[in-house]
């Protein structure tokens, strides 16, 4: 004899059905949103130790990027430039702004400054600056409008399907080569975008390589 | 139970399957709808003398398996040949060999889904409140003992003549079920 | 009844001698009310002392499995003896045997009650749970050994950033749907059996708390007849969908070996000998389980010799059908004149893992022989013994599958010796203690035995029986 | 199990018409074998190994539920346990005398026979001593007799059983079954290995005496069930027949439909995906020309077509379907050993036009063997009389008299009214 269930009880099936199916809508797309590097990694802007502006160097002084990232177009990596590099304009601009103490400071003991990294690949994932760029692929794919950051910024989710969107359909962001470090270029129109980077990727013998080993390896 | 309740069913009493059942032969005769047999085990044989036809349960199951088997197979397909081909081993990037385990699965646990939430459905259950759990002497039901309750909504029913009907067929401690 | 009706439609009839009568399931003549009596009793009585002693012994190992997996985590795989040749260890044998052992609960809820063996409704209860722990344990090991498991959700084809499916051509990925498949559908299954029996305790509950706990989840059966009408269908459905299910799940984790090119790996019978092998440490532990299980809760009458002697000579079946298989192994590997085959099976019996193997075959094939001998099926001590070394035996069978056929490479170069750690040793310990706290809980709040399938299942439930209430002569 | 249905009421089936039928086949088989002999010896060695292994199908099929009935102590298969008896008491003489043409023409069948220097092929020299003349020779011998032996001491026994009704008889076929199981393994094994994997003996496969075995039981099935059918309606087993003979007889039908798929799938399986070339000639050659079709053929007739056939329960107890159904198994497995056995001499596809040599010899060894049958069942009852278990198996078992016993909240009591035979007598 169970008589401790009131007679609403019986409508329980449907509300715990119709709560699952929120609860349950609710999480999956929680997850699908707040769990991928979509969310987690874009917007990621920590303090660095030096207030370096990219948009006042790039923007209104007109450096280019390899000025400083001078590597980028010879190795798979694009380096940081070292301290002496910033003091190359420095030692004459600014000499002695309180705010380059410590780039001054490392220039003379040789002790780099401790810049926060902010864009990073997996370790499992084999990446190469130079492969990219000399074949037409623009800083701003990955790194976004960097020269209008006063603070760098994390703008790209750089998530292995962010990497595969451009893989397989590579005409859509390849350019000449003299427009990749122009981070403001913009072919006229997409229908252009495309013929001219369907021809680039002729002309270059560029594939479109999406097996684990392009990148994994 | 209050005085103003309405009521819900007559009940009877069996004390062996058999009795159960040629009483229960005898109510189908009679032409009633709105009436059941409660039993602590599953009585061979009391479906046919019930009238009930065949379980309905089968087609959850087999709807189920055939949308689990078709979800596999299509998703499969989709996954490893149309939106991201992975050439591994030298295999075909789709072949019904090798989607065959997991789609097999699929149709399994599918199938398994539609047994248990069809039987679910064809029973309305769960019900938690139900007149017949405030009865006293029902908790005998899933002991050792057969009760034969029908409803008072049956349009055959006729209070005291169907009563009557219960007495004559073997059922004891005859009562009105309150809602 | 036997002796009034010589000839029954012409043909003589004659009643078995008494050597050959069939022993009746419930032994004492129990009844109907007995059997809810004896069953929920045990979830009814205080709380028996050796139950809390077991249990404290079972949470106890249990957070050693906890505390492994933990430092598994936080430190990396290498804590583990796994490394180069040998990199699959006791993680992949734990799970083979772990998910093998559950084979036995299902073959018992649905093989049997397909080939409408009546004698499975007392232990398929406790079979089933079996199953559903030695899952739980089993799933523990494929999902720890990826070295990140939080990426283990991966596995599943759920859209991630990487933009990328699982890769469903192999056979660890057709293990995830077997495994997780199996688990989901033998808790179904085991649940729905439970529905009429929760109804019993709920029935019977004299506090509030257990009332409103076995009412909930007994979801207000009432033992309706148009409703055990689709019950039935819906249990043979199940049945029927598990048969299958529980002869792809160790096909699927034996196609994780033998769809390679391995020597000892690849060999076409693995399917249906990986099935028999399941089955057959399944058997040794519901045994092992069951012997002082019927002692312990008084259901002797309930679980009787019957059914142990029937379960002995299933064990003795399946271990024969492993024996063979065996056999074919090293014959086909002679057959085949493939040196490296031959190396590998040579390497089983006489390299440096020589002692698993034969540890394996005396266990596997030799012992359970001594089932054919009725004087062994009769004596519980044992058989007790003999399901035991059966569980032995088959943990040293994937062991030997899987460390035997890795650490000889080609080239001796890439020779090595495996060792476990304590971390690999604990872990499976402590996986023992996850199963015996579950079981224990088990014991003591579900009704172990299948109340109303073995109300069924007596002389008194048939309506046309004479115990049943049918009158002489009134045949239908 | 209730009463059986209706067939029942039908007039027993008369047999009289189809008396002749062994003959015919005898006659007409023996004009096409003759023929195929002098037209094409090597088709007619081949024709005639498939016909000897169909019927060996049946025989060691036989056996095996004969074995498998004492093992599992079964009572529901009482009343078919003779007439398998004596189908599985065809293997010898009859089956050994049909051998004969397979062992005279060993070296049109088996090319590794005629391998001249054995030891220079490595798969032949592997196989040493197995594959030499006396090893094929011996093993052939051996195993005819195990099955001699099995198949004669069941049946004596049971014979025995019909006169005394001991008990001991019973546990005599037990013992022979239980040693037996494990020879009947062995020996099928070698067997199929010998005689059918031999023809390619470059291939190996560890399943491949399961796969055989497979097949044959579920020939075997198939053709139990019809035997069963027609002894129910022409009157010889309607007395100790039941519903549930049936069902068991048609479950096991499609467990076994089920089992051959599963085996062979796996078997396919893996070497498809391990795809190792030693192993993958053996299918790569049964996937060209019309072998292609033979094999859909097989994965659709030998598995989906019967899996949905006996799906229903009902079905599995309604003649008229099941009938075809158990005549199509005849003519599956015969498609199954084809693709086992013609590619080796026909590479290039189904050798269409041979059939004739083919059927020939069937259809001599099928009326030899169903003369041979049809005798020995005249010669004996039709089902074990006496057997202690019979009255189960028609559904008669001898109720034991045990009262409802009582418990906490049992009232049992109130059961005054109840028959004596209900409480036993205990209140």
């Amino acid at each position: 004899m169970s008589d401790i269930f009131p007679k609403w009880t019986n409508r329980l099936p449907a509300l715990v059905l119709t709560g699952a199916a929120l609860v349950g809508t609710a999480a999956v797309a929680g997850a699908w949103y707040y769990f991928t590097p979509k969310y987690s990694r874009v917007g990621y802007q920590p303090i660095q130790p030096v207030a370096f502006s990219h948009n006042i160097h790039v923007d209104q002084l007109g450096l280019d990027c390899r000025y400083c990232h001078n590597g980028v177009e010879k190795a798979w990596y694009s380096n940081v430039p070292s301290s002496t590099l910033c003091m190359n304009c420095h030692n004459q601009v600014l000499k002695e702004d309180a705010r380059l103490a410590l780039v001054r400071e490392s220039a003379a003991s040789g002790t780099p400054i401790p810049w926060v990294q902010v864009h990073k690949v997996p370790d499992f994932v084999y990446f190469n600056h130079s492969v990219h760029v000399n074949r037409g692929i623009s800083c701003v794919h990955c790194h976004g409008q960097v020269n209008q950051m006063d603070e760098v910024r994390h703008a790209q989710p750089l998530s292995m399907s962010f990497c595969l969107e451009c893989h397989r359909h590579p005409e859509l962001k390849i350019r000449p080569v003299d427009k990749v470090y122009d981070l403001n270029w913009q072919a006229e129109s997409e229908t252009q975008q495309i013929a001219e980077g369907k021809r680039l990727m002729q002309e270059w013998n560029v594939q479109s390589l999406d097996n684990c080993s392009a990148c994994h390896r | 139970m209050s005085e103003s309740a309405t009521p819900y069913g007559l009940i009877a009493e069996f004390s062996t399957p058999a009795d159960a059942m040629h009483a229960a032969e005898k109510i189908r005769d009679q032409g009633f709808k709105r009436w059941d047999v409660y039993s602590p085990y599953p009585v061979h044989g009391m479906d046919k003398a019930m009238g009930l036809g065949n379980s309905k349960v089968g087609w959850f199951t087999f709807i189920g398996g055939v949308s689990g088997y078709t979800l596999g197979m299509v998703m499969i397909w989709f996954m490893n040949k149309f939106d991201y081909a992975i050439p591994v081993g030298g295999k075909p990037m789709f072949s019904p060999f090798s989607a065959f385990p997991p789609s097999y699965e699929l149709t399994i646990l599918l199938g398994a889904f539609g047994a248990l939430f069809g039987m679910f459905i064809m029973n309305r259950l769960p019900r938690l409140h139900h007149p017949l759990l405030k009865h006293a002497r029902f908790k005998l039901a899933s002991h050792d003992r057969f009760f034969i309750v029908i409803e008072c909504h049956d349009p055959s029913y006729r209070g005291d003549e169907t009563r009557a009907l219960l007495e004559s067929l073997g059922g004891r401690n005859i009562e009105v079920v309150e809602e | 009844m036997a002796e009034s009706a010589n000839t029954v439609q012409g043909a003589p009839m004659i009643a078995p001698p008494r050597e050959l009568e069939r022993i009746p399931l419930v032994s004492n003549r129990r009844g109907l009310g007995w059997l809810s009596d004896a069953v929920a009793g045990i979830s009814e009585k205080p709380t028996p002392r050796w139950w809390w002693y077991a249990l404290a012994g079972s949470v106890g190992t249990m957070s050693i499995c906890f505390a492994m997996i933990a430092y598994l985590m936080s430190t990396g795989v290498g804590v583990w003896g796994l490394g180069h040749p040998v990199m699959w260890g006791w993680a992949i044998v734990n799970f083979v045997w772990w998910i093998g052992i559950g084979h036995a609960g299902t073959l018992i809820s649905a093989i049997l009650f397909l080939l409408r063996q009546r004698w499975r409704t007392a232990v398929n209860r406790a079979a089933e749970a079996m199953t559903i722990f030695a899952v739980m344990c089993a799933g523990i090991f494929p999902v720890i050994h990826v070295g990140r498991i939080w990426f283990a959700w991966w596995l599943f084809p759920i859209p991630n950033a990487n933009g990328i499916w699982p890769q469903f051509r192999s056979p660890l990925m057709w293990d995830v749907f077997a495994v997780s498949t199996y688990f989901t559908v033998s808790l179904l299954f085991w649940y729905m059996g439970l529905i009429p029996d929760l109804a019993v305790l709920r029935d019977r509950a004299k506090t509030k708390l257990r009332k409103f706990l076995y009412g909930l989840f007994s979801l207000g059966w009432l033992g309706a007849n148009r409703h055990w009408s689709n019950y039935e269908k819906a249990y043979l459905l199940l049945a029927g969908l598990s048969t299958p299910l529980v002869l792809s799940v160790h096909s699927i984790v034996s196609l994780d070996f033998s769809v390679s090119q391995l020597p000892g790996w690849h060999t076409t019978i693995f399917p249906p000998y990986f099935v028999a092998g399941a089955v057959f440490s399944g058997f040794g532990m519901v045994l092992t389980l069951l012997i002082p299980l019927r002692k312990m809760c008084g259901l002797e009458d309930v679980i009787t010799m019957r059914h142990v002697d029937l379960m002995c000579k299933v064990t003795l079946a399946t271990g024969t059908i492993v024996g063979y298989a065996y056999g074919m192994e090293v014959f086909i590997a002679w057959y085949g004149g493939n040196p490296y085959e031959q190396f590998a099976f040579w390497n089983r019996a006489f390299g440096p893992y020589w002692w698993s193997y034969w540890i394996m075959i005396s266990c596997n094939v030799i012992f359970p022989q001594l089932f054919w001998f009725r004087k062994v099926r009769h004596s519980l001590k044992v058989v007790w013994i003999i399901s035991i070394l059966v569980n032995v035996g088959m943990w040293f069978e994937r062991f030997v599958i899987v460390v035997t056929s890795l650490n000889r490479d080609f080239l001796p170069a890439n020779w090595g010796y495996y060792v476990p750690t304590w971390v690999d040793i604990m872990t499976y310990v402590g996986t023992f203690g996850l199963f015996f706290t579950f079981f224990l809980l088990f014991l003591r709040f579900l009704p172990i035995v299948a109340i109303a399938e073995v109300k069924g299942v007596i002389p008194q439930a048939d309506p046309h029986h004479p115990l049943g209430g049918a009158k002489p002569g009134a045949h239908h | 199990m209730s009463s059986p249905k209706t067939h029942t009421e039908a007039p027993p089936l008369d047999l009289t018409r189809w008396r002749n039928v062994p003959n015919l086949l005898v006659a007409s088989g023996a004009v096409l074998a003759l023929l195929g002999l002098v037209v094409n010896p090597t088709q007619f060695a081949h024709s005639w190994l498939l016909g000897f292994m169909f019927c060996l199908s049946l025989a060691l099929g036989a056996l095996f539920l004969v074995m498998v009935h004492h093992l599992f102590d079964a009572g529901w298969s009482v009343p078919i346990r003779r007439f398998c008896e004596h189908i599985a008491n065809l293997v010898f003489p009859w089956l050994a005398a049909f051998f004969v043409p397979v062992a005279l023409f060993a070296p049109k069948l088996y090319h590794w026979m005629q391998v001249e220097d054995p030891h220079a092929d490595h798969a032949l020299h592997a196989k040493f001593p197995l594959f030499t003349w006396p090893g094929f020779y011996l093993i052939s011998i051996a195993c005819f007799a195990v099955w001699w032996w099995l198949a004669k001491n069941l049946r004596a026994a049971s014979l025995e059983q019909d006169r005394t009704g001991a008990a001991a008889c019973t546990h005599r076929m037990r013992r022979y079954a239980a040693g037996g199981i494990v020879l009947f393994a062995i020996t099928l094994t070698l067997a199929a290995i010998l005689w059918m994997k031999g023809m390619m003996y470059h291939w190996f496969s560890t399943m491949y005496g399961v796969y055989y075995f497979a097949g044959s039981v579920w020939m075997t099935l198939g053709t139990v069930y019809v035997i069963t059918m027609v002894l129910k309606r022409n009157g010889t087993l309607t007395k100790v027949l039941h519903e549930h003979q049936f069902y068991y007889i048609g479950s096991l039908l499609f467990a076994f439909t089920v089992f051959y798929a599963y085996i062979h799938f796996s078997q396919y399986f893996i070497i498809w995906n391990a795809n190792i070339p030693e192993e993958t000639f053996w299918y790569v050659l049964r996937e060209k020309g019309t072998w292609w079709y033979v094999g859909m053929i097989l994965i659709f007739g030998h598995f989906f077509l019967p899996f949905l056939a006996l799906l229903r329960i009902d079905l599995k107890l309604t003649f008229w379907w099941m009938t075809p159904i158990c005549i199509w198994t005849w003519l599956m497995h015969y498609f199954d050993l084809s693709f086992n056995i013609m590619p080796s001499l026909h590479p290039e596809g189904f050798p269409i036009w041979w059939v004739w040599v083919d059927l020939g010899c069937l259809a001599l060894m099928v009326g030899l063997l169903a003369r041979a049958f049809l005798a020995a069942f005249q010669q004996h009852a039709p089902y074990p009389v006496q057997d202690p278990r019979l009255c189960e198996a028609m559904g008669l078992l001898a109720p034991c008299a045990s009262p409802i016993s009582g418990g906490d909240m049992d009232e049992t009591e109130e059961l005054a009214d109840a028959m004596p035979e209900t409480t036993g007598g205990a209140k």
